[in-house]
């Protein structure tokens, strides 16, 4: 019975259980239907890429850990390539083949926190979210082996990595990659045959490719709606061009296609990290580099294919031991942007999936 | 109807009745009008059981109680602006006036008719003792009719109420709701 | 060369997990592991007290089937005996009739609400346990031993906490409703039979006392949603009417069929119906019984159908403002109403206190808990498995699919009813064939009726992703879903 | 002290008239259905006094008449009140009131 009751306002968040953080999105809604939405971001602000400018290119690395807390790995690996152009600083075999396998992994970790939260958001009483963490927390075991932090590794170094990984590592690594793939297949077949999964996510929050392609969208949710575009292929860094694997993308382009474009790219970090493992050189894990690094003056645009798209880092040098200018183009950020079209005229819950399906992290939309 | 429980539960029950009819009255706010009025019906349930009328009661609650208190809740959230109000009319003393005399009038014919009525073990004899099966063999059988053109009337009461709520116009609601939306968003800026 | 690390591998390979968190999943217990845990002395007293209970059982099972001591009032395994008895013996005081009223009623009433009292005791540690069992987690585990006083805690933490209300809430409509739910929960469990002569309140309209007094709660869930001035419980209440108002009706239709078979509103006859015929109903009416299920976990925001707290949507729905014990009384009534439905569905569909002759060896009111309880681990399972529909897609489902299909439910159990009357065959066979038939039925007309109103499953359409053949933008975009 | 059929009438009239009262002096169209609704009830309670009490019934017929009379005012009660509210939420539509003062042209 479509009734013309008077729309009034409901605001979700600052502190909400599916905002997935300190994150206000003002609805105006039609009894649940959603008229209009705006999003208030900021509450996470903490000024870091100003904070940057007075710290030195090594010292800004745990920025990137705090920036997107969800895919350290990937933040510390964008800005490190990107002060590597700056100074053209030469990277060891072993090293980068290291930072290819970190990567992977918290690839892997997470899509497995992103899809666990959208099941979650969709009212599973978070037993997928839990089965998903078993396989994060091994991963997140792995880091700490390494570096020693499960969260903000702050593991990748100008001109290679910190560390080398201890021995246990390897075997651990080795079970993992092994155990994935049935893993894998254990959530597809818990959830992806799951009608009532179907009968929420199918068709809800659509996105066509001219959408996506106008809104700038990047990730598993531009290759959702379709679009094949993957960095790890357009512009291989590190030794992806040596690897082996394929781009998956969706057919519709709604939050069942983004759950299972996340999926299978599990599934493609399993056989890159395969590769990687198999492949690995001896050598040294880093270059030694003057402790202050002064890059010539210039500037740089240095970008990775994050868990969540392309992770940008702009920096300017003017010759002095820090970026004049410290800039990351945040994935999340311009996901988020197409909420709004996703939600109007949708129902509430269908908003609230499709916030879930767009992974944002918080975290690096306010930086 | 000597056993000083019934007496006991027909007093309170007639006061629960009777009271909160006074406050559906008296009430200003609608909504607690009609918590009010769901009050009464359960008292009103109660009596029949005094009146060992174990079904109608029961079907009291379901009907009164449970459905027709919901059915005033929509209407009441349907109808935001008059939600609150509970307003008397021009007509209020007039109203006043003839509630007054009818109540007065039939409880005054009450106690004063000398009713043919049964009382003691005339009473107990007469004990319904499975009011379901007579209710039913009469509705099926010297009712019947009456039986089959309620079960039309309420047909045409579902088809009626679909007819009259599915609006046709749909561009008013539609550009009405728009200006609404603006308005909610100005309301929340001033705030 | 390469193979250097995994050279280095081979020889550490038995290692011990590198984190706690890594080494309590790998060896995290079961509930298996936590009665290993109980100390021996403790087993042995169980043990022994269990079976001289089933002894003393046994032996007053036989004296009764011998004949005697029938409805005498130490044959404990149907109070009702015992209730009886005393009630004869003050009627015959000078006090009268009142007294043995109050007296039986009083001590009927302290025996239900002991029992639900326990069970909100220990239920709620029973759900948390359960659900990190489903969940690979551990459960609440560190107060009291198995953490088992852990609802005790949450308790008494609730009772300290401030009872908050918002600025603006109509005061008189938000005290009340957490004891305006509660009370129906309480009152449901009047004519449920325990054993054939214990049941609190032997109604002959009991089947349609307990939809009344359950459809009583919607209003107080409304009252609490209007009252607390919040757009998230307004949500919530209005969601939750609307959701009970429409599956009362599937409910109703479901029940009606159990009263066309068994010919009785009471609950009582209804068991005793189900224990003469030594058949079950549920397995007699099978959509019936899935109708009555699915449509109460709507009707007590379980999940699947929990939209009306739907956590992540509208944060707690209509008892988002509620604090302190007010929050804790209404956690309590959706415990408490779990256990209801679970009790009604035993008691309608799967026999009640009987269990096929065992009634006799066994206190028939242990067989009705354990199935209550059985009930009960459905809906956490229920919980633990599923998640949750969307408003739309749950009331397009009572009212294009349940409601029908009950309609159409009655109609054939009609049939049969009156088949059954009239042709005197042994009941097994007659009711057998019935059920043999109603399962057929069942599936043709689900199948059927979904294919009339255009339901294809979502399963049939094709799934999951594509392999991206080149890397590029709109265009390749383009060639690959025109390829496709 | 008992209870006789005259307290029963008595109760019966006194809510029949507060609903008489609310009906006519109510500006709400639902608050007049609520007082519709109160004298429904006012005259089943009167059914079924009669129907327990009254001696009146000559053998043969049945004192349970009182009580399928109810099970009829109960459908009717439900089907008018599904009707007006329906309305109600009409002319709340189309006139941005219920307010039975300012409804007082017989069209829309």
């Amino acid at each position: 019975m479509t009734t013309s009751a008077e729309p009034y306002v409901l605001n979700i968040g600052p502190q909400h259980p599916s905002t997935h953080g300190v994150f206000r999105i003002r609805v105006v809604m039609d009894g649940e239907r959603i008229q209009d939405l705006d999003m208030i971001v900021g509450y996470l602000h903490r000024s870091m890429e100003k904070l940057a400018e007075e710290r030195t290119y090594t010292q800004n690395i745990p920025f990137t850990d705090r920036a997107d807390y969800l895919a350290a790995m990937s933040g510390n690996l964008g800005l490190c390539l990107a002060a590597e152009r700056l100074a053209d600083v030469e990277v060891p075999e072993r090293a980068s083949y290291l930072r290819v396998i970190f990567a992977e992994l918290q690839r892997i970790a997470s899509h497995a926190m992103a899809n666990g939260t959208l099941v979650s958001d969709a009212g599973a009483w978070q037993t997928p979210l839990l089965y998903m963490f078993r396989e994060r927390e091994k991963i997140l075991d792995l880091f700490e082996m390494t570096c020693g932090a499960r969260l903000t590794t702050n593991y990748m170094r100008i001109g290679g990595v910190a560390f080398e990984p201890p021995d246990e590592f390897w075997p651990a690594l080795q079970e993992l990659v092994d155990e994935l793939p049935e893993r894998i297949s254990e959530y597809e077949e818990l959830l992806t045959q799951n009608e009532i999964f179907v009968a929420r996510t199918r068709g809800v929050g659509i996105i066509t490719p001219e959408d996506a392609i106008n809104g700038s969208l990047v990730g598993p949710a531009l290759r959702g709606s379709g679009v094949p575009w993957d960095l790890r292929k357009a512009e291989p860094y590190c030794v992806y061009d040596r690897m082996d694997f394929d781009v998956p993308i969706g057919r519709t382009g709604d939050v069942y296609d983004r759950f299972m474009v996340r999926l299978a790219e599990t599934r493609e970090s399993v056989k890159i990290l395969r590769q990687a493992i198999a492949g690995i050189p001896d050598g040294p894990h880093k270059t030694d580099i003057p402790l202050a690094l002064r890059p010539e003056p210039g500037e740089v645009y240095g970008r990775v294919e994050g868990p969540r798209g392309e992770l940008g880092f702009y920096l300017v040098s003017d010759g002095g031991p820090a970026p004049y200018r410290f800039h990351i183009r945040a994935p999340s950020l311009i996901n988020l942007s197409l909420l709004r079209e996703m939600a109007r005229g949708a129902a509430l819950s269908d908003a609230v999936v499709a916030l879930g399906s767009i992974d944002i992290v918080v975290g690096e939309i306010d930086r | 109807m000597e056993s000083t429980g019934i007496v006991v539960a027909f007093y309170v029950l007639s006061a629960m009745t009777v009271m909160s009819a006074l406050s559906v009255f008296l009430m200003r706010n609608l909504v607690h009008a009609i918590v009010f009025l769901v009050l009464s019906f359960i008292g009103m349930a109660g009596l029949f059981v005094t009146l060992s009328a174990d079904f109608i009661a029961v079907a009291q609650i379901l009907i009164y109680a449970g459905a027709i208190s919901v059915l005033l809740v929509f209407a009441v959230m349907l109808t935001p602006l008059a939600s609150r109000n509970n307003g008397n009319s021009l007509y209020a003393a007039p109203g006043l006036l003839l509630g007054a005399a009818i109540a007065a009038i039939v409880v005054f014919t009450a106690i004063d008719v000398e009713w043919n009525e049964l009382t003691g073990t005339a009473l107990e004899e007469r004990a319904f003792l499975d009011t379901i099966s007579g209710i039913g063999d009469l509705l099926l059988g010297r009712y019947i009719l009456a039986f089959e053109v309620a079960s039309v009337l309420l047909l045409f009461a579902l088809l009626g109420a679909i007819v009259l709520v599915t609006d046709r116009g749909e561009v008013d609601t539609e550009a009405e709701a728009e200006d609404g939306a603006s308005g909610a968003v100005a309301a929340d800026d001033a705030v | 060369m390469s193979d250097a690390p995994l050279q280095r591998s081979n020889d550490s390979a038995q290692r011990r997990p590198a984190t706690p968190m890594a080494q309590q999943i790998l060896d995290r217990g079961s509930l298996l592991d936590d009665a290993k845990a109980v100390p021996n002395g403790l087993k042995a007293a169980g043990a022994v007290l269990g079976l001289g209970f089933l002894a003393v059982n046994a032996a007053i099972a036989f004296i009764v089937i011998d004949g005697r001591l029938d409805g005498e009032w130490y044959d404990f395994r149907d109070l009702g005996n015992a209730i009886a008895r005393l009630r004869a013996e003050l009627d015959d005081t000078s006090a009268g009739p009142w007294l043995s009223y109050w007296v039986t009623g009083v001590i009927g009433a302290v025996g239900i609400l002991s029992f639900l009292g326990g069970f909100l005791l220990i239920g709620s540690w029973i759900e948390r346990r359960l659900l990190a069992r489903f969940q690979i987690r551990m459960g609440p585990n560190r107060v009291g031993p198995f953490g088992l006083l852990q609802p005790l805690a949450d308790a008494l933490k609730l009772m300290q906490k401030e009872v908050l209300i918002p600025l603006g809430a109509d005061r008189m409509l938000f005290y009340l409703p957490p004891i305006l739910v509660f009370i129906p929960a309480m009152l449901a469990w009047g004519p449920v039979p325990w054993a054939p002569n214990m049941s609190y309140l032997d109604l002959n309209v009991g089947l349609l006392y307990v939809i009344s007094i359950t459809s009583l709660s919607v209003l107080a869930i409304w009252m609490a949603g209007w009252a607390s001035n919040n757009h998230y419980a307004l949500l919530g209440s209005m969601r939750t009417v609307a959701m009970m108002v429409s599956y009362e009706i599937p409910i109703s239709l479901s029940l009606l069929v159990v009263v066309l078979l068994t010919g009785s509103l009471n609950l009582g006859d209804i068991v005793a119906w189900q224990a003469d015929h030594n058949i079950w109903l549920g397995a007699l009416l099978p959509f019936a019984m899935f109708t009555f299920f699915f449509s109460s976990t709507a009707e007590i925001n379980r999940t699947p159908n929990d939209i009306a707290e739907a956590e992540s949507e509208i944060v707690a729905g209509f008892h988002t403002e509620y604090s302190g014990m007010k929050a804790g009384l209404f956690l309590a009534v959706e415990l408490g109403n779990a256990l209801l439905v679970g009790a009604l569905l035993a008691t309608f569909f799967l026999g009640g206190y009987s269990m096929f002759g065992l009634e006799e060896w066994i206190p028939p009111y242990l067989i009705l808990a354990a199935k209550a309880t059985a009930g009960y681990f459905a809906f956490i399972w229920l919980r633990a498995t599923l998640p949750r529909f969307r408003i739309d897609q749950l009331m397009s489902f009572a009212w294009k699919y349940l409601i029908p299909l009950s309609i159409a439910n009655v109609l054939v159990v009609a049939i049969e009813a009156s088949i059954a009357a009239r042709w005197d065959v042994e009941g097994i066979f007659i009711y057998g064939s019935f059920a043999i038939v109603n399962l057929g039925i069942t599936a043709f007309a689900v199948r059927s009726w979904a294919k009339v109103v255009g339901y294809t499953p979502d399963l049939e359409r094709p799934v999951g992703t594509r392999i991206a053949p080149r890397i590029g933008g709109l265009k390749e975009a383009k060639r690959i879903q025109a390829g496709a | 002290m008992t209870i006789t059929l005259a307290h029963y009438l008595a109760v019966s009239g006194l809510v029949f008239g507060i609903g008489v009262a609310i009906a006519l002096s109510k500006r709400n169209v639902v608050a007049v259905l609520m007082g519709v609704e109160l004298m429904l009830n006012a005259s089943n309670l009167a059914f079924l006094a009669f129907s327990r009490f009254s001696g009146a019934f000559q053998e043969g017929t049945e004192p349970l008449a009182g009580h399928t009379f109810v099970v009829f005012v109960l459908t009717v009660a439900a089907a008018e009140a599904a009707v007006a509210l329906a309305m109600a939420v009409l002319i709340y539509r189309r006139r941005e009131t219920v307010d039975l003062d300012r409804i007082s042209v017989l069209r829309w």
